[in-house]
């Protein structure tokens, strides 16, 4: 298991070929990544990050360890970005290894439910010299429900 | 103890982090206590329901003791991934 | 949309990162990836997989293009060997991008329950000098209900 | 038509591709034709549950008409991924 929280860019590939290198018994890796997205009407110049620096590795951890008693699961990666990024750039990524596709799958759906809504970070887009915090969206909250 | 503020918490109460001296019981009794400090306090805790609690860098609720605790921290709800 | 069955190996690393590059409207990518997996009791020398040249592509087209109809997908990639493969190396990988993360989740697990038993792939073990044809699983067919 | 096998069906019937003229009208009736044959090819029609089939690259069932068909495959369930 592995839990990064950090302000320099990752590179997905490397991370991802490292993940699933020489895993003789998983058969499964799944892994997500979030982009910061510029949707057509926002016209967003950049995205800031804030994060709450020793609770968010904690929160991140403790979120792993459940996935981990939850589902049969070979390791587990969680590697988050702060401060500022601009569209186009990685934000976040998880991954999962499993025996079975099912468990990677769930496993990582579930990380990235929690991550959304539990983990201690927070979002501010700045457009055309405007500025805003993401609010959080209903659906996120639900989303934990499945669980 | 510390008590540290994020997001829009710490841009209205115009700081990250400070020193409070209190006898507070409760994260709620906490509040009411920094309701009455200031404007800018006020309009923070304006409404519970859009703020979020930690303490001891724990998720927990307004209800929450505060015996013993070291750190207490204040924010919206969270937007990661 | 990419489709590629071929013999050679592939770099997951590689393509995750063309596949994630310069998603501006895109803010969730997932990947799956199948690793050939050697079971502690089956003691794995080698897989070997056949297929039905001509047939797999169009399988293999018909699936991709569906899961765009069912969800709001910017991209989908479906990467998959046939050959010898050893334990350990990379059988196959989806890629699925889209705006939502709940999108990317679904479309990909579509993908890969409909690869498992309706792409013309057929997998042979070889341990210890023994071989067999692997068997489909019930779960496997089951899982299509899903959908 | 040209008769495919693959998996277990080629390696019991010993062939992976051969030209059959019949005037079968549907796939059941080709099996038939084909298992009349010979006991290889008796034994790997055997059991038609544990058995697919395409007709012109198409997964189709055993009742599907053969009318035009220019190319026929049988094969185990599929196993990819």
């Amino acid at each position: 298991m592995r839990i990064v929280v950090q302000q320099a860019p990752f590179d997905l590939g490397a991370e991802a070929n490292a993940f699933a290198a020489g895993r003789r018994d998983m058969g499964a890796v799944v892994t997500f990544t979030g982009i910061v997205r510029d949707l057509a009407s926002a016209d967003l110049d950049a995205m800031e990050i804030e994060h709450y620096p020793g609770m968010t590795e904690a929160a991140l951890t403790e979120i792993a360890t459940e996935a981990r008693d939850r589902w049969s699961l070979g390791d587990v990666l969680v590697i988050h970005r702060f401060g500022r990024l601009c569209p186009g750039d990685l934000i976040m990524m998880v991954a999962t290894a499993a025996p079975h596709r099912r468990d990677a799958f769930e496993a990582a759906e579930f990380l990235m439910d929690y991550l959304k809504s539990r983990a201690p970070f927070w979002k501010k887009e700045h457009s055309g010299g405007a500025s805003g915090w993401v609010a959080a969206k209903d659906e996120d909250e639900d989303a934990l429900t499945r669980w | 103890m510390d008590v540290l503020y994020f997001a829009w918490v710490r841009e209205r109460i115009g700081l990250p982090k400070e020193r409070v001296e209190t006898q507070a019981a409760t994260v709620a009794d906490l509040v009411e206590e920094l309701r009455a400090r200031e404007a800018r306090y006020a309009a923070a805790f304006a409404d519970l329901s859009a703020l979020r609690v930690a303490v001891d860098q724990k998720l927990t609720g307004f209800d929450a003791p505060l015996d013993g605790a070291r750190e207490v921290a204040f924010f919206p709800p969270m937007t990661g991934g």
